[in-house]
């Protein structure tokens, strides 16, 4: 099969969810005409036309208010929120409506919506063009969230996701959106959310990524293997539900845990991995919990040294492993 | 209509009263906004036409369809409330059945949510209403002037009904906007704004029910903003006399929608004295069989707390 | 002296550092002549007028917007907002503004707002007047995060809090408001941030709490110490900065760990502390480190049973403490 | 005012050249708006009164007294940069000593911070002015609409210039808002709303002129909606060629503001022939001494990177 890259993903799970499902509709700032500032919905509009491509006002918690309302009313709205960054405006609108349509009425409404942002640094986005903003949310019970970081698992998971009945935030880092090449297995199939994944297997210690991070962790993996350190890498894919028998087992395996993530270490959601290893696999454990994450500054600055110095490299993951395997 | 508001009324004022018996924690009402509700509820199609509603729209509920069994059963916080199960405060309304959206305390987000269910009727060619009420106060968030954005841009049979009644909690106009009337604000997004005595049950029909029309025909979206009197403090937790002057509390009881009402229909001889009476009484009997239900029906279990986060295969 | 209750700290330092420097101002819906609807900002209006104690739009956003853009023009606004549930519209105001100002100016502008909100449950709130906030913010370089328990560090953190250059968020628990009394010293006098306070010496476990949870963890530990249970508790107080220090300390003389807190469980701020725990006191530890928090629901019900079901009691912390020590 | 339009052009221009050379990874520019922002810059005390930007505002930054090097600075992300100390991306103005509000990248926002110092400055009694800029997009945003309800509010001496160039990146005006003209808002607010060409130099002048004049006089806020034409593509990671017809863009040409007081200047006599030739050449020279020093001064240092987060002891 042909290699693909990660937003060719998204492309293809959109577009055949809305020739699937006509009550599948996509809205947000530029993803008509221009097809999304990076072309992840490209060839939709010409495809399905205005009413169901929308460019929308310039107002991220109406394109959320407004997906929760159309959602109310028979559709099932992706809404494009065009960087993660921008998601603040709609906090109120996630956290308070959305998440708690279902719970708030006892299960009389539900609001079957996708959240789409395309998050994470390394592109020399600045301040405003390169956070990660999932831990925010992870924190809301009532919301689903997703991370692919395989072009295959993108398309799959979006599928998933839209044939949801509840929200769902899908995440997607912008850096691997081209970087990251691989198979998409041909017709209709669905990844299932809630499912971590083992990218690599190792003996001597587990690492625990999302995204962008998965990468880099297979990176360091590679490196500290001829050094003869094995280990295993878990991608996370589903932030919430998160899987946690597949983290238990993998420390049960290495009994040391090593999280990794891009977003600032203080309250990241590596921190509430890491809990629950101390809590649930505590007695496994020969080592700390170890995580390596970004500062605790904002977030990534513009210039080009300072952006290295905030994102966790390959080089930095690879120390921490060698430092949690000689424990 | 009278009826309506008569029941309404009713309720509001039983809810007060419980709440003083240390029955009902917390009561927030309608009192002295009937008028404007009722009228909206009997322009619209019941089942057909939506609404998103805001804390104060007892009377409009109950109009469109919901019993003061079910509003009891909320304000005791009751596991059989069709609103919510007893999970949220009362006074937050939803049901499915009737297309009453399910509202949140939060002021404002309920606007973008009538302006997405109008869109949807719209794209998919539905013939469907989308109502939504709000305070005057609420028209200050940023989430009532993206909602009538979208109003605007698509035309959408939306209608929005501002509620102003002075104040929002102890926040007077003046300090609210720099306005007078917030149905200026219309010909900002292209919509059409409508002024209406809210406490004149007829004009506020006329007024709705020309809205509802222009949205039907596909004219677009109405700002309506309805002056209406609020009777009592803000809620339970609140003590108006704090922050109203004597001399305006006074007046506002000249303003009472339901008693304008009676004396038209008194005068014009449409309703006797002794069928008014019979109406009250009514009225009367079905908040007592309420409140004898609701007091008596039991109260969720504490371990369905966890359900219907999400979906439930069962469900 | 006299005992007063934790809102007239509250009360009595908004009054003396009015008085004391004519920057600051107080501005929030019903701050002024109703005096909050906790009555927290009680006697300010008629005191200072309306000017520096300004009853807002129904807009938080731009409450936080406005305060932001006073302080950058001479003035130290003091910005309350309702309840925490509703400080969501403002995520992006507090979150992309206030908390980067000084970062991506490179120290050329500062932000001294504080934002004041009472959060937290136990009142018959339901889902939309009972939440607790930290964690999102606790997740934010740039923010402080103040959370007092008793009514004299009430008083000296929000004085700490106003004379603070940055932005900090103070977080009252509003059934502590009146609940819980104590004596507040005479004068001026302020209470740093960044610095626990152990309020009971314990040698079998420790537990860290904040807010109300405090007091329940006091309650359990009495209960347990006749059991010969010997419990330590912590008032973790200021989320932001952390007391990572102290909390080492305490784990050191004990060995286990137990973190309190209301909020939902999954991405609470316990994580945090429980991963800090696991990475730095691992060594230390005998025993895995325990949560007791709120159920992952969206929020508390209005329900009497379901709002007692979702908030962490003394009975349950105890029943936790006795399972730790049991180690 | 020429010749800081001239100027402005300059570095604009350079910017993009830079970018292909792959020495810029990152441009977004304010070809075609240069008018209003001089004009408005002109109309300001700079120093006292406030600007809160938007990244276009590149004209306007420097007609306040930023300079060509300051820019280049931040185009390179260099550590002396300073608005950010090479932190942010270029055309993320910010100076507290020219009183230019330190931005960030999300669209709304300043409108608030604007409300906030022109509130503080009112209570103060200090004769200052706060003046913000948008683009039509920007008014969408909840943000918007709660700043300028405070400017109503409280009479604020607030500006708001809606730089409107009928895009929001490939957002067309349609899109954006139901009405052809946000000027219309205004009277929602309870101010001023003014229309200008905002191409025209001198119509802007006395457009931002009398706005200024209404501030101080005490006289509240004003809401100028300028139309502008958006010369390139919205950043350089767009390309306008993908959403707007070719027509449109040709004819967009013709709408050059610096052209068209250059004419007017040459018409009028004002200004001889090589009188703009050595404009021009100043301009340039200015642009490569700033990209020689820019280019050649010292990025930030990694470690810090941590610094500044919060105020430092000995900052
Ligand atoms: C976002 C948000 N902020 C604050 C509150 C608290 N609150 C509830 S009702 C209210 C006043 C509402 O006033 P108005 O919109 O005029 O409606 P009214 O109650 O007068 O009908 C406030 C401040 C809230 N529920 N939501
Ligand atoms: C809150 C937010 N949402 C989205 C963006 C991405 N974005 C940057 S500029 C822009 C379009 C702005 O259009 P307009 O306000 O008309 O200004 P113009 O660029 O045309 O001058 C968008 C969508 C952003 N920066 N901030
Ligand atoms: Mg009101
Ligand atoms: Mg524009």
């Amino acid at each position: 099969m042909t290699q693909k890259t990660l937003i060719e993903g998204v492309r293809e799970a959109l577009m055949e969810e809305m020739e699937r499902d006509e009550r599948v509709w996509v809205l947000g700032e530029d993803v008509g005409r221009k097809g999304g500032v990076f072309l992840a919905t490209e060839g939709l509009y010409d495809r399905y036309g205005e009413a169901r491509v929308l460019d929308t006002p310039l107002a991220e918690s109406s394109i959320i208010g407004v997906a929760i309302g159309a959602a109310m009313n028979g559709t099932i709205p992706v809404a494009e929120i065009q960087f993660a960054d921008f998601i603040h405006p709609a906090f109120d609108q996630i956290v308070s409506e959305a998440a708690r349509i279902r719970y708030r009425s006892n299960g009389d409404f539900g609001c079957p919506i996708v959240i789409r942002a395309p998050f994470g640094g390394g592109v020399h986005g600045g301040l405003y063009h390169s956070q990660s903003v999932e831990a925010f949310y992870a924190h809301v019970p009532g919301l689903k969230i997703v991370i692919p970081s395989t072009p295959e698992d993108t398309k799959g998971l979006l599928k998933a996701a839209i044939r949801d009945p509840d929200p769902v935030m899908f995440f997607e880092h912008k850096k691997t959106y081209r970087l990251i090449k691989g198979e998409i297995p041909e017709g209709d199939y669905v990844t299932p959310i809630g499912k971590a994944a083992v990218r690599r297997e190792g003996t001597r210690l587990s690492v625990f990524a999302w995204g962008l991070m998965v990468h880099y962790c297979l990176q360091a993996a590679e490196e500290v293997a001829q050094e003869g350190i094995s280990v295993e890498v878990v991608d996370i894919r589903t932030i919430a539900p998160l899987d946690k028998p597949a983290i238990l087992a993998s420390v049960e395996k290495t009994a040391r845990a090593l999280v990794v993530y891009e977003d600032n270490l203080t309250g990241g959601f590596g921190a509430e991995i890491a809990a629950i290893i101390a809590e649930e696999g505590f007695e496994m454990l020969d080592a700390p919990v170890i995580r390596v994450a970004g500062p605790d500054v904002p977030a990534m600055p513009f210039n080009k040294p300072q952006e290295e110095f905030f994102l966790p490299s390959p080089e930095r993951i690879a120390t921490a492993m060698r430092k949690l395997a000689s424990y | 209509m009278y009826r309506q508001m008569v029941l309404a009324r009713a309720v509001d004022r039983r809810m007060w009263v419980l709440n003083r018996q240390g029955k009902a924690p917390f009561v927030i009402s309608g009192q002295g906004h009937e008028a404007i509700q009722v009228a909206a509820a009997n322009a619209m199609r019941p089942g057909s036409d939506w609404l998103v509603p805001y804390y104060r729209d007892l009377a409009f509920c109950l109009a469109l369809g919901q019993t003061a069994r079910d509003f009891m059963l909320s304000v005791f916080g009751r596991a059989e409330d069709p609103n919510s199960g007893g999970r949220q405060m009362p006074s937050h309304f939803g049901s499915s059945r009737l297309r009453i959206m399910t509202k949140s305390s939060v002021v404002g987000t309920q606007i973008c949510h009538a302006a997405g269910i109008a869109y949807a009727a719209k794209v998919r060619g539905l013939d469907e209403v989308a109502v939504t009420c709000i305070g005057e106060g609420g028209t200050s968030q940023g989430d009532w002037h993206e909602g009538l954005n979208w109003a605007g841009v698509h035309r959408l049979p939306f209608i929005c009904i501002v509620q102003d009644n002075d104040y929002a909690i102890s926040v007077p106009h003046r300090l609210q906007m720099g306005i007078d009337n917030v149905a200026k604000r219309a010909v900002g997004y292209g919509i059409a704004g409508v002024t209406v005595d809210g406490g004149d049950l007829l004009a506020s029909y006329a007024a709705v029910k020309a809205a509802v029309e222009r949205a039907r025909g596909g004219d677009g979206a109405t700002l309506i903003s309805a002056k209406v009197a609020r009777f009592t403090s803000h809620s339970s937790d609140d003590d108006q006399r704090r922050y109203r002057p004597q001399a305006e509390l006074e007046a506002l009881l000249r303003r009472d929608p339901i008693e304008r009402f009676r004396g038209y229909l008194l005068d014009e001889g449409v309703m006797a004295e002794d069928v008014d009476d019979s109406v009250q009484q009514e009225a009367t009997a079905e908040v007592d069989a309420a409140v004898t239900y609701a007091e008596a029906a039991a109260s969720p279990l504490a371990e369905d707390t966890l359900r219907n986060v999400f979906a439930e295969e069962s469900a």
